[in-house]
């Protein structure tokens, strides 16, 4: 599937060359650990009414992690709607939700087309799966709603090339974004929802120094050697409910309390991310 | 899309279905038990132009093909020692695939190909996406898959597995394509490579010495688990965790899940680092690995919601004059009278659900004897 | 998506019963063709085809490119078809009608496949340089048999275009401009020309030439053969549609044979008017630096 | 928290304003078990009930009586004030105002512009049909005697109707065309119940108009 | 790789060792899954096909969506009254599975040439199909394509027509497809070239050759596709072989559905009723 409409840039090597100092490199063998307590999540902005035109939107912007070339996750998010839906449809009793994530072109150290490509797609599915549950959607009935995230900066290390399996990795950290800026945007959008839901990562990971692998919430895939398994959580708190659940990794089933201690860990970075989210929206009146 | 694909049922009929399946025990329509399987009609190697096939049938009559073929590849030189500078051209075809590179012969998701065919779906649907996702993530979940594709430092084999629904989607296709998915893998045979060290590679003709890619022999010193992953979608109704749901059956689900396990036959844990977590096992027991869940929105969500006497003016219900954004009165929820579940589901409950599929004996374990019993032609 | 008005049960019976009684509409003979106009604009490589009501104009433009990397002594060649709203309303820009995809698919077996255009001949440095020759079919007006008008206006234009001629010195090529040298032709193989049947009745015994839209609509089945004038053929679709008796279709491609041998001598003539009417005083003759083949 | 005082006070989705046993759900709030939430980011209102609503007309039939205890306060949640921008959807029972924009035979087809009180930021399509347009002698009713495109309507939502039209009525007096051009182009006024009339040129055009408050 | 067809003059024995005039072994099955409201599978030698087929019925949404994917099927005038409101559509969609070929590729949906093959398929069948007994409906034709060796659109057809005798859709008779073609390519006019029968992938890709389709055993024609130079002389004799062809590939499509019913009626899947019975006959 190739994109005909606009002319691309050349596929793949679109990346800036860059000077590597020889400090970044050698501590590329083991790469600046993690600078933050493994229980915490990093600082995120998060403002919602950034596009007029749209009923509803928010940005959020993830605190890039001290070292150079590691840049942040940066989401925009915008809802159009409550809107009547095409002709075409059929009758539908509740709100249809679309949900579209995008990767800037230059978001990535890959440059991404404008096409969406399977992974793109595969995000939008997680992130409507997490707003459905939020959402009251009878509220609605007969009408549809459009969630459109773009992902202006992904957090990437342009350092670490080779491990292109954090990219996954990455994928995970990109979803809990969408999922946080998205129930923000639905919120400043006047939809119904049963409760803010914020998206939350945790991981398990193993580190050159320590012997048994911890979890942290949060990770940044570069700042760990091995990621064993990660999880990505959309979590409502009042509720105490989860609304999407991806995990991924490597787990001996043997222990199951390895793996519920990761979900739990997960609903905490999911519930210390929806703080922030209910203080910004709490600024938002009055 | 492939899971929220509209169910024509009432809502009497869903109020009548989420009854009878929160009983306990369940009394589910095709009256199996909760933790039953359709059964199933399988066969392998039914396409000799592959390199391995497989072709599964449901009772209920969904049905569906996997052929697997594999081609040799250059592998694109990204090395430790150059790491910072280089980084991989034309990763554009890559979505789906994750892997953790590991070791020396470092296997990439790229390596593998997956495609999900579903009829009347178009290839880029947003369902078929997450799909195919599924299915491989599962299988590059664990780097060792890939490493089994690896030749030699300038080789691998490019793996594409094409998975055809040939029957339309009467119910959501993943167990089914997990399954035919697993058979076809265990069914795949690679050419015995003759050629050693970086030539390259050339191959032994006879397909007879060609090995198969996940080896019979479950005394295999392997240390990568001998199995391909099955995917398992199970959902809870109530306190009740019902597996293989059938298409009505998902219509009332409270959260529906996929997981994906891998069997390892030996004790010793894929990785190193995992080596300390894995609870001494009995070599002998197969021992499960847990490999990635993902949450299947339920089509419950877009279901008609009964409306209740109460609110019923044909039994009077006096419908005062409303003034605008009074939204549908909200009540509470009435017996027997259906709503589309809100919010999500308590993780204790998730936890349930996964402990269910894990436990020894669970249902993983049945399913993969059962699929033991298939014989690879 | 707006679908064609279909002539009322009157006007079918009308036609079909007629077309028993060995009459058409327009009064033709069943293997007569409408009146053929050819016209070249004044560019090279433009042909206007009116067959009857039916208008198709064609135009060939190249340019230099990359070949595909898997054929690097091959020039591109594409044909690109365009049934827009301007010829029937039934046609939309966005997507392609059934008619469009077989009328594009035809083309491209009888006038690509066929190998009437010599594609190696475009190449200039091999996998570097090749000409991109492409040919766009516009119809302009559809009143029945797009496919051999489409066709013949193919074959015509790209007869009747001239391509900048170029040289290759050490390696360096260039391109000369009309003024610098005489544009030089393509090298050109053989032209095959369509010729569509529509048949009639209940097993499909009347067989009809060049069947206007009217007809078109009540026909049965149809089917198109394409043959150049040495008696090759080049392709035959008949596509669905009712039966037809073998030895009905084996009669049909004889015929097809002669209307194609007389496309074939019509185009000639054509040709050579416009030749004439491009060098007066033939003193361009002695400019063009091509050898006529 | 803003709870039972009822004072102003801003809620976000999902924060508790209280017992349902205390309070009527009101809109930009739902209830979970036994809690009543808000559902919606905006200020909280908290509306004494008005008089408690007498049987307002009477019932041919039998029914159980459904009539909510009505001294409980209803606690709201309104987006005014957060954003002007605040999509309403029409209901059944709405009074909307909307322009003709197409009419046939059997119905006229209307675009919604404004419900209840809000000007709507999407563009739904309404519909009425030939029998909602009058209450009496609906057998007689023409739809080119009663709209005519352009004209601005006010109706009332009867049903949310199929997947692209609500289906709108003016079965009643004050219903109906409260704005319409001439043929010739300018406003004209009321002059009874069925015709308006051009005061440029004195013709009267037919229509159902509605009755000026 | 060319095929030299000098050996052939020899021993008059084609690559695969077959005699001119000789099929490869077609294997059918119908019924093949319970879901469907009629099912196939169907092998020529390695071209191996799968046909389900839903329908007659109301043509909804999601049906509509695949007839689109299908390409506009039938809405052409030769449609034979398919997609007019006086008969059920016939909506054809092709799969061809990435596998199916020697060197794998993927064939994008909008493929012109998998949309002419939908759309000949779709007019031959709507032509033999007692379509008009079904206004206002929808026969669903889904084909598959899991291996091709040549002759894949005989195969489909064929396929096709099973299913549909499978679904119970009313027919005139058997649309029975193959290929012919003629020894040495089309540049030698020589007269000592010998029509073949069935043409293999290899064949197809060296000689000249068409594919016929004819319904029952009769000459009369549905489908003649030929896609290569030929000599027009030639074109008879293919002609004729294409069709004996097709009568033979009919006796084999009838056995199987013969057999097929044969079975049923013992299993008692179906009482043995009069259509049976005409059916042992003969």
């Amino acid at each position: 599937m190739s994109d005909r409409r606009r002319i691309n840039g050349p596929v793949g090597a679109t990346i800036p060359p860059v000077s590597e100092d020889g400090a970044s490199r050698e501590v590329a063998g083991s790469r600046g650990g993690r600078s933050r307590p493994p229980n915490a999540i990093r600082k995120m902005y998060l403002k919602t009414g950034v596009t007029p035109s749209a009923s509803g939107s928010a940005y959020l912007e993830i605190e890039t992690s001290g070292r150079s070339g590691v840049s942040g996750l940066k989401l925009s998010c915008t809802v159009h709607g409550p809107r009547s839906l095409p002709r075409s449809s059929p009758f539908s009793p509740h709100i249809i939700l679309s949900t579209h994530v995008k990767y800037a072109p230059f978001a990535t150290r890959q440059r991404r087309g404008y096409l969406r490509d399977p992974s793109e797609r595969d995000l939008g599915t997680h992130l409507e799966a997490a707003l459905r549950g939020a959402i009251i959607a009878d509220r609605w009935p007969k009408s549809g709603v459009d969630i459109i995230v773009s992902i202006i900066e992904g957090d990437q290390d342009r350092e670490t090339s080779k491990t292109q399996g954090d990219e996954s990795w990455d994928l995970m950290n990109a979803l809990s974004g969408c999922i946080t800026v998205a129930s923000a945007a639905l919120a400043d959008a006047g939809i119904d929802c049963v409760d803010t839901v914020a998206g939350g990562v945790a991981a398990l990971v193993s580190d050159k120094g320590d012997a048994s692998p911890s979890i942290v919430i949060d990770p940044i895939p570069s700042e760990h050697d091995r990621i064993l398994a990660a999880c990505c959580i959309a979590y409502l708190p009042t509720r105490d409910e989860v609304t999407n659940l991806w995990f991924k990794g490597d787990l001996p089933a043997s222990d199951t309390e390895l793996y519920t201690k990761l979900v739990e860990k997960g609903i905490q970075a999911s519930a210390k991310a929806n703080r922030v989210l209910v203080e910004c929206l709490g600024e938002t009146v009055g | 899309m492939a899971s929220t694909q509209h169910v024509l049922l009432s809502p009497a009929e869903l109020a009548y279905l989420h009854a009878a399946l929160s009983l306990t025990p369940p009394i589910r329509p095709d009256g199996r038990a909760p933790a039953q399987f359709r059964p199933l009609v399988a066969e392998t190697g039914i396409l000799p132009g592959t390199n391995g096939s497989a072709r599964i049938c449901f009772a209920d009559g969904t049905e569906a093909i996997v052929g697997v073929k594999a081609e040799v590849e250059r592998t694109r030189l990204v090395d430790g020692a150059t790491a910072g500078t280089e980084w991989k051209e034309g990763g554009s075809a890559r979505g789906e695939g994750e892997d953790d590179d590991g070791g020396d012969k470092a296997g990439d998701s790229d390596w593998v190909e997956l495609t999900v065919e579903i009829p009347g779906y178009r290839d880029d649907d947003a369902g078929t996406a997450f799909l195919a996702a599924m299915l491989s993530e599962a299988l590059l979940a664990d780097g060792a898959f890939a490493k089994r594709l690896w030749i030699n430092r300038r080789f691998h084999w490019k793996l594409y597995l094409d998975v055809l629904l040939i029957s339309p989607p009467l119910s959501y296709p993943l167990p089914l394509l997990s399954l035919t998915t697993h058979l076809a893998l265990l069914a795949t045979r690679l050419p015995r490579l003759k050629s050693e060290g970086d030539e390259d590679p050339f191959f032994d003709d006879d397909w007879a010495a060609a090995r198969h890619l996940f080896p019979r022999s479950s005394s295999s010193t392997t240390k990568e688990s001998a199995r391909p992953p099955v995917t398992l979608l199970v959902m809870a109704v109530g306190n009740n965790i019902i597996f293989d749901p059938a298409k009505e059956e998902l219509a009332v689900a409270d959260v529906a899940l996929a997981v994906s396990v891998a069997e390892d036959t030996t004790a010793a844990a894929t990785t190193a680092a995992t080596m300390d977590l894995d609870d001494a096992a009995a070599p002998a027991a197969r021992s499960l690995r847990l490999l990635s869940i993902r949450t299947i929105d339920p089509p419950s969500r877009l279901t008609p919601p009964g409306v209740p006497n109460a609110a019923n003016s044909a039994y009077g219900a006096t419908t005062a004059q409303k003034q605008p954004e009074a939204r549908t009165a909200e009540a509470e929820a009435v017996e027997g009278v259906w709503r589309a579940p809100r919010g999500g589901a308590k993780p204790l409950v998730m936890a349930a659900l996964v402990q269910k599929v894990l436990e020894k004996g669970g249902v993983a374990d049945e399913i993969l004897d059962a699929l033991d019993a298939v014989d690879l032609g | 998506m707006p679908r064609e008005a279909e002539p009322s049960l009157n006007e079918k019976q009308f036609i079909v019963q007629a077309l028993g009684e060995k009459l058409r509409l327009d009064g033709r003979e069943f293997d007569q063709y409408r009146p053929l106009e050819l016209t070249f604009g004044d560019q090279y490589g433009v042909a206007n085809v009116t067959l009857g009501k039916t208008r198709v104009l064609a135009k060939v433009s190249a340019e230099v490119t990359v070949p595909y990397v898997d054929r690097p002594l091959d020039g591109v060649f594409t044909i690109a078809t365009e049934l827009g709203p301007m010829a029937s309303p039934a046609f939309e820009v966005g997507r392609p009608t059934e008619t469009e995809v077989l009328l594009a698919r035809l083309l491209e077996k009888t006038v690509r496949r066929s190998g009437a255009l010599d594609t190696e001949s475009l190449c200039l440095v091999a996998g570097q340089k090749c000409w991109s020759v492409r040919v766009d079919v516009h119809v302009l007006a559809h009143d029945g048999n797009l496919i051999d008008a489409s066709c013949f206006a193919v074959v015509a234009a790209l007869r009747h275009f001239r391509k900048p001629d170029t040289s290759i010195a050490s390696g360096q090529l260039t391109v000369y401009t009309p003024a610098e040298r005489e544009p030089v032709p393509l090298s050109w193989l053989h032209s095959p020309f369509c010729v569509t049947w529509s048949f009639f009745g209940d097993d499909g015994e009347t067989a009809l030439l060049d069947a206007t839209w009217a007809e078109e609509q009540v026909r049965v089945s149809s089917c198109t053969v394409s043959l150049n004038r040495h008696g090759e053929i080049c392709q035959i679709a008949k596509l669905g549609g009712v039966p037809v008796e073998a030895v009905a279709l084996l009669q049909c491609t004889a015929v097809a044979l002669t209307k194609a041998k007389e496309f074939s001598t019509f185009l000639d003539g054509k040709l050579a008017e416009d030749a004439k009417r491009r060098n007066k005083g033939g003193f361009m003759a002695e400019l063009s630096s091509e050898n006529d083949r | 928290m803003a709870t039972s005082s009822g004072t102003t006070s801003v809620a976000i989705p999902g924060q508790l304003l209280g017992p349902a046993s205390k309070f009527q759900p009101g809109p930009g709030t739902h209830i979970h078990n036994a809690n009543l939430y808000s559902s919606l980011l905006g200020v909280v209102h908290a509306s004494q009930p008005a008089k408690p609503p007498g049987p307002a007309k009477r019932l041919t039939k039998i029914t159980v009586p459904t009539q909510t205890p009505a001294e409980l306060p209803t606690l709201s949640v309104s987006r005014t004030g957060v954003s002007e921008k605040r999509e309403v959807l029409p209901e059944v029972g709405n009074t909307v105002l909307c322009r003709v924009t197409r009419i046939t035979p059997r119905q006229a087809v209307v675009a919604i512009l404004i419900c209840g009180d809000t000007v709507l930021e999407a563009e739904w399509q309404g519909l009425i049909r030939v029998q909602d347009v009058r209450a009496t002698e609906k057998d007689k009713v023409k739809i080119y005697e009663s709209f005519r495109p352009g004209d601005i309507v006010r109706a009332e939502v009867i049903s949310l109707g199929d997947q692209a039209n609500f289906y709108l009525s003016t079965a009643r007096n004050e219903l109906g065309v409260i704005l319409a051009t001439s043929e010739a182009g300018n406003n004209m006024y009321p002059v009874n119940w069925k015709e308006y009339m051009d005061p440029e040129t004195g013709l009267s055009e037919l229509r159902k108009v509605a009755k000026p408050y | 790789m060319p095929l030299d067809t000098s050996a052939y003059s020899l021993a008059l024995l084609r690559v695969d060792g077959r005699r001119w005039n000789e099929l490869r072994r077609i294997h059918a099955q119908i019924r093949t899954q319970a879901a469907a409201d009629g099912s196939s599978y169907l092998e020529i030698g390695h071209t191996k096909v799968m046909c389900v087929v839903t329908g007659p019925s109301e043509p909804g949404s999601r049906r509509g969506a695949i007839g689109s994917t299908g390409g506009g099927v039938g809405g052409g005038a030769v449609g034979g009254g398919a997609a007019q409101s006086k008969g059920a559509e016939v909506a054809v969609s092709i799969v061809i599975a990435g596998f199916s070929s020697v060197d794998r590729k993927r064939t994008a949906r909008g493929d012109k040439r998998i949309l002419e093959l939908q759309s000949t398929i779709s007019n031959a069948l709507a032509a033999s199909l007692h379509t008009h007994l079904f206004p206002h409906s929808a026969i669903n034709i889904s084909l598959h394509v899991l291996s091709q060796d040549g002759s894949l659109l005989a195969a489909l057809i064929n396929a096709a027509t099973l299913a549909c005798v499978d679904a119970g859709i009313p027919m005139t008779d058997y649309v029975a497809a193959c290929t012919a073609g003629s020894t040495s390519t089309y540049a030698a006019n020589d007269e000592a070239a010998d029509p073949l029968l069935d043409l293999n992938h290899q064949e197809e890709q060296e000689l000249p050759g068409l594919t016929v389709a004819t319904l029952g055993g009769s000459d009369r024609v549905a489908v003649l596709v030929c896609e290569s130079r030929v000599q027009v002389s030639r074109l008879e004799g293919m002609l004729a072989v294409g069709v004996d062809g097709c009568k033979q590939v009919r006796e084999i499509l009838d056995r199987v559905v013969r057999e097929k019913g044969r079975r049923m009626v013992q299993e008692g899947t179906v009482e043995k009723g009069v259509g049976l019975n005409d059916m042992d006959v003969d």
